[in-house]
């Protein structure tokens, strides 16, 4: 056993950390803030080329797809070392790009990879529908084949980076007559083709994500990942890497939040002396340690060859729910004060905390609801049986 | 033991209900909480043509000479609706501190047109340490001739910014140990000279305010109580307001049900309505669990204090309960809803915010609990 | 609204409260605690005789079967006030004499329900069998008429008070043919009937509950209560009274949890003085507040001549996981005291704490799980679907 | 990182697990929980012969030279088997006292015996208040002439009927604020005049005892550590054996799921398995989140251990979390398995006990997480 990253980690995170520090600007973190930390905005994607340069975006990529052949492990402390600093979420690189890695052809690799490795372009995910959620199997966008293209004519929603994305990682049925798991692809089509229209949609985080629309859109048979009507099994293999949750943004919260009570004074001594709070801070830095525990795990699957089964769940669902509760746990030590928004008079932490407690909401329902994930774990993780 | 309301309350909720559900559906509740000022004139005017502004004042003062459990069937559908305005500031919060510590002279001034909707009121209450612990109270109020002098700073005082009279605790005396003595309320005119208002941005679109006073005059007259032993009277008014909150989150935590549960039985997945999935089904039982116990504690002690029982233990032991409960309630609705519940267009966030609010407001569960504990004697 | 009994209510609380206090003797507690609070020992006989002869034990039913016609609110605080003092579980007189009252012939009633009033009697539960626990419409135990009587065959386990009770409120199976919920009869049999045989089976709390097999056992039909094959719908009825939970035991614990935090003295201070503890004794006062609220509208809703619907298993539910906390907190409080048993030098509360916090287990299994309980709420009080 | 067992330490666990089996199964648990002794003296010289007691001792005193992650290896496979006995009181208690304070002579003394299965140690430690707080220790030690005379009565003392010598912390200098100076430990004879032994009675069967020493005397030279310093010792062999504990925890956690997950494969209701309910699923898939967290924070706690890195705060956070996964897991294995769960003979209830037991011991979650709050700097 071994709970410390080994020193050629150490070497590269020092650089990592060294390199956040000089290079993410208030400018910066107000511009990944007001679109809800998607990657895409114009110092985002600045900031990006950069920061992919040192091939840090993806370093467990083979060299030649742009990553520096290092290893999961690596990988996912440098993503947990930005969430902690400024979270930016990467659909291509993150989620669809690690599925192309696995999945897809040759051709369509070398046209993906490199681009998605430097951060030249972004994905948004095309999953979600009006009638297909939790259920994802019962999508109902058609994608007809017509020559060299598909005819794609169909409704997403709940599709959040489309507005500042590039393309569309859309999920499409291919086969309607086909049965479930078996009749549906993956492409990937530029957001920019005709038909295709995007209504934004506001969340109770005051962020925006968006309706889709397509209306008779062609896209070119060249955009298909993989192969045709297995893009289910690209689909959930794709989940799985998105619900790898590095939970650093929530992680520097706390940390925020426990020098709030160092700082704070209430009738002559410091909140961090109230044995009430003590416990709950406690806590909560226990329950971070745990899930810091089993974050690493999954590298160390990865880097050990297997694919993560249950684990990611147990992750996706440890973490959200710890997410919430250090949003609320916030709330409570910051009390009366934690309603105050950003920009009111009298406002501590920058009204962080009420922003992420509204936010906080969406952790535990996106890319699977904890419901999703326990039945992941007890159907996949401990064989009890469905029926 | 008798858990109904009477006839007359029945009828009372049913109005509110049909009022409110006409003057506030929720694209109003979105406008006030975005509005500078807050509230309706128009509909201020009809609650209280309606005698909503004095449901608790007695006939003497113009007012309708009702129960505090009277006023809760009041503010359980205002829960319900989410209404936001300076109704609980002038109604709950001010016109406790009137009825409990005003003088004939003073009530017969200050009542009469609140009664009428046409006097606004708050109370000016907490400081800079956020708590409402009487050794927050730092505002002095310093004696010269026949006037006092009041210096410091509110904060989060509801609906300041509309109000014209606050009440004011202030520290005139010697801290004791337990720093209960030397508390004095005083009636203050916001438009007294000294007097500056800032406006505070809140999550949930409630207008609180902070509150500056420098130098303010204020007359012996408007002295509210006993000189130094003003806590008594706030202690009182806290619990009842923390009833009264309680009162608010009932119907709140209704109407998150009544928006979870049908839509667990409309939306389908998997080829059947989530709701048929037993985690669903579970949650919806753990909500109504919440939302019964929450009732009956509430109005057991809103009935206390109707009868003039004693009630403290039990007006914390509900605002303990309901700021968890609720929250709760809330929580698993948006489990239930899903994604749908994380739009601002979806009125779960509306309720999902008031929840909070209404937790933190007048004494969270862990305050409640400690006070609790000093009932227990422990 | 009322929330206080009414004058006549506490008039007969007062002579209650007299009664137990003058005749719950040492011993008595000793036998009844030996038996796992099961009416049926001597001592408690003979108690029970003297106390029922107030009409206490069924103050709601009819004069002249035995009770006083008062209000089931006035029969649950009776039931509180003895759980609070000293716990008897009554089948005959709290779970079945209420069925039978509601579904049992003239004749049935006039032979039961007047010997059960006054105490005489004493019915063990007959339901679980090994393949039907929370499913008890799958039960199996056969009972075939053969002209003046039913032949018996079958077995049954966890029916507690079988080894102290007189006769055995049996569920059985009559039709076989019959689809489910229409096949069971229920029945009373005399526990001394030959074929019967009781074997013992020990539970963590060191208390007996026993398997017991039918071989032959000849059944007079006299014995059927109500109408042959309805006997699920009695047995419901029943399991809803068994359901209706007087949590007065545990709150007579948690007092005497509260009393040890202000005797005992950690570094100088009573524990009661610690934050933590008041946190934790002062929510669980709050809980034993709301299951009181509860448990006393199932009272309500009968007086008001309603059934109650999901409300009964809420409390059921409320007040079972209320008790594990009682005893689990008890076990926080009293700390490495705690695990002390009775008898042993230096146990703390005569090792009440330990010996609930085993005993504890079972609430939120027995009369149907917790999860059996909130199916039941979510589909008959929100009218979810079952598929 | 590596979250993986060397093969070595595969190989001991495998064996363990073996050894266990045999000599371990349930009914030999529960015959030692009635037993007086406790233990079987045959067993454990078996397991000295594996090299068990000497696992974490350094070669040069007849030990393994082990390390403290290879015992944890070792206490898991107990943990599932529910092993009680002077294990962990000889081995993990006892064992690190004096590996972490005693000098060369007493080592040589001590050890050696120990290792061969001969000579059972335990720590005298908590005190009336039964907390594991310096403030709690009393006893004292008055230096007369070359020997020093303790007085005091130590409760909760393990295993200390069938113990040979004991480590007993006493006060020998003046309290400071923190209470942190002025302990010394000393290690006793148990069989010196003076010392009266009474049995406890344990829920988990575990044996403890209550330990009157009067007018004990006690050489010089049987000082451990140094004078008025014993604290530090004490403090970081409670985290240690705070680690340890968790190590069982995490067998015990595995072993109830070993029971309550096939259980709900195989019984039907309501003409399906149990385990295809969704709300089993879920208890079950919770089940397996405390289980896993607990092994990780375990293990890396001890891995520090082994490794000579501060493991203070890892140590604390893993028994708060420990305390509090292992008892909900239980609990929701006896959800899961029903009526069957409460019964004496079905294994369940071994670690119903246990999980408390080793809750409570050396700490419990909130014992710890004020522990944290203190690394934490707060």
């Amino acid at each position: 056993m071994d709970f410390e990253f080994a020193p050629q980690e150490q070497a590269v995170l020092k650089e990592v950390r060294a390199f956040l520090k000089s290079e993410i600007t208030p400018e910066l973190k107000a511009e990944s803030l007001a679109i809800g930390y998607c990657y895409g905005g114009e110092l985002g994607r600045k900031f990006v080329h950069k920061f992919a340069a040192n091939r840090w975006l993806v370093p467990n990529w083979p060299e030649k797809y742009g990553g520096m052949g290092a290893s999961a492990m690596l990988t996912f402390a440098i993503k947990e070392e930005l969430a902690y600093t400024m979270p930016l979420i990467f659909v291509a690189a993150h989620m669809a790009g690690p599925t192309i890695l696995h999945f897809g052809s040759e051709e369509i690799k070398k046209e993906w990879l490199l681009p998605i490795a430097r951060g030249e372009v972004e994905f948004a995910l095309g999953y979600t529908e009006p009638w297909a959620g939790s259920d994802l199997s019962a999508l109902k966008i058609d994608a007809v084949g017509q020559g060299d293209h598909f005819l794609l004519n169909g409704q997403k929603t709940f599709n959040t980076h489309t507005h500042v994305a590039d393309y569309h990682w859309l999920a499409t049925i291919t086969d309607p007559d086909a049965k479930r798991y078996q009749n549906m692809s993956m492409m990937i089509v530029d957001l920019k083709t005709p038909g295709i229209t995007i209504r934004p949609m506001i969340t109770m985080a005051g962020w925006q994500t968006n309706e889709v629309f397509y209306d008779n859109v062609k896209v070119p048979k060249e955009c298909l990942v993989g192969d045709l009507n297995q893009g289910f099994y690209y689909l959930m293999a794709a989940l799985d890497y998105e619900r790898m949750f590095p939970l650093g943004h929530y992680r520097r919260l706390f940390d925020e939040i426990v020098q709030y009570t160092r700082d704070t004074q209430v009738n002559g001594q410091p909140l961090s002396r109230d044995p009430l709070i003590r416990q709950k801070m406690a806590q909560l830095s226990i329950e971070l340690e745990a899930n810091k525990l089993i974050f690493f795990r999954l590298a160390h699957i990865i880097d050990k060859g297997k694919i993560p089964n249950y684990e990611t769940s147990m992750q996706k669902l440890f973490a959200t729910e710890l997410a919430q509760k250090i949003a609320n746990t916030g709330m409570d030590v910051l009390g009366l004060y934690a309603q105050l928004k950003k920009g009111s008079q009298h406002a501590a932490l920058q009204g962080q905390i009420e922003h992420h407690y509204r936010w906080s909401v969406v952790e535990t329902i996106y890319a699977g609801t904890s419901e999703i994930q326990r039945n992941i774990m007890a159907l996949r993780g401990l064989k009890l049986p469905s029926k | 033991m008798d858990y109904e309301f009477s006839k007359t309350q029945k009828i009372l909720k049913d109005e509110a209900h049909r009022f409110l559900a006409k003057e506030c559906p929720s694209d109003v509740v979105r406008e006030m909480a975005e509005d500078e000022i807050g509230y309706s004139r128009d509909m201020w005017q009809k609650m209280a043509e309606l005698d909503w502004m004095g449901i608790m004042v007695p006939e003497q003062y113009d007012g309708m000479g009702g129960s505090f459990l009277d006023m809760t069937a009041l503010l359980s559908e205002m829960g319900y609706h989410c209404m936001q305005g300076p109704y609980f500031a002038t109604v709950v919060m001010g016109g406790l501190c009137i009825l409990e510590a005003a003088n004939d002279t003073q009530k017969a001034d200050i009542l009469p047109p609140v009664c009428r909707g046409e006097r606004l009121l708050s109370v000016a209450w907490v400081e800079s340490d956020g708590t409402y612990n009487p050794e927050g109270i730092s505002m002095t109020a310093e004696l010269q001739g026949d006037e006092y002098l009041l210096n410091g700073t509110k904060l989060f005082v509801p609906y300041a910014h509309v109000a014209d009279r606050l009440v004011c605790a202030t520290r005139t005396g010697q801290r004791t140990d337990d720093n209960h003595s030397g508390i004095t309320l005083f009636v203050v005119n916001t438009r007294q000279p000294g007097i500056s208002i800032e406006p505070l941005i809140t999550m949930a679109g409630d207008k609180q305010s902070a509150v500056n006073f420098k130098n303010v005059r204020v007359s012996k007259d408007n002295l509210l109580g006993q000189l130094d032993q003003g806590w008594g009277v706030l202690k009182k008014v806290l619990l009842m307001a923390a009833v009264a909150k309680c009162a608010e989150m009932i119907g709140g935590a209704q109407k998150a049900m009544d928006m979870a549960v049908p839509y667990a039985k409309g939306r389908e997945q998997f080829g059947r309505p989530v709701g048929a999935f037993q985690a669903v089904q579970h949650h919806c039982a753990n909500m109504l669990t919440y939302s019964d116990t929450l009732k009956f504690m509430a109005y057991q002690a809103a009935w206390r204090i109707s009868e003039r029982l004693p009630f403290e233990k039990e007006a914390s032991m509900c605002k303990a309960w309901g700021s968890d409960a609720y929250r709760r309630l809330v929580a698993l609705a948006h489990q239930v809803v899903g994604g749908m519940g994380f739009m601002e267009e979806y009125d779960l966030q509306l309720y999902f915010k008031h929840a909070k609010a209404a937790e933190q407001v007048l004494g969270d569960a862990d305050f409640h609990r400690e006070l609790v504990a000093q009932e227990m004697q422990m």
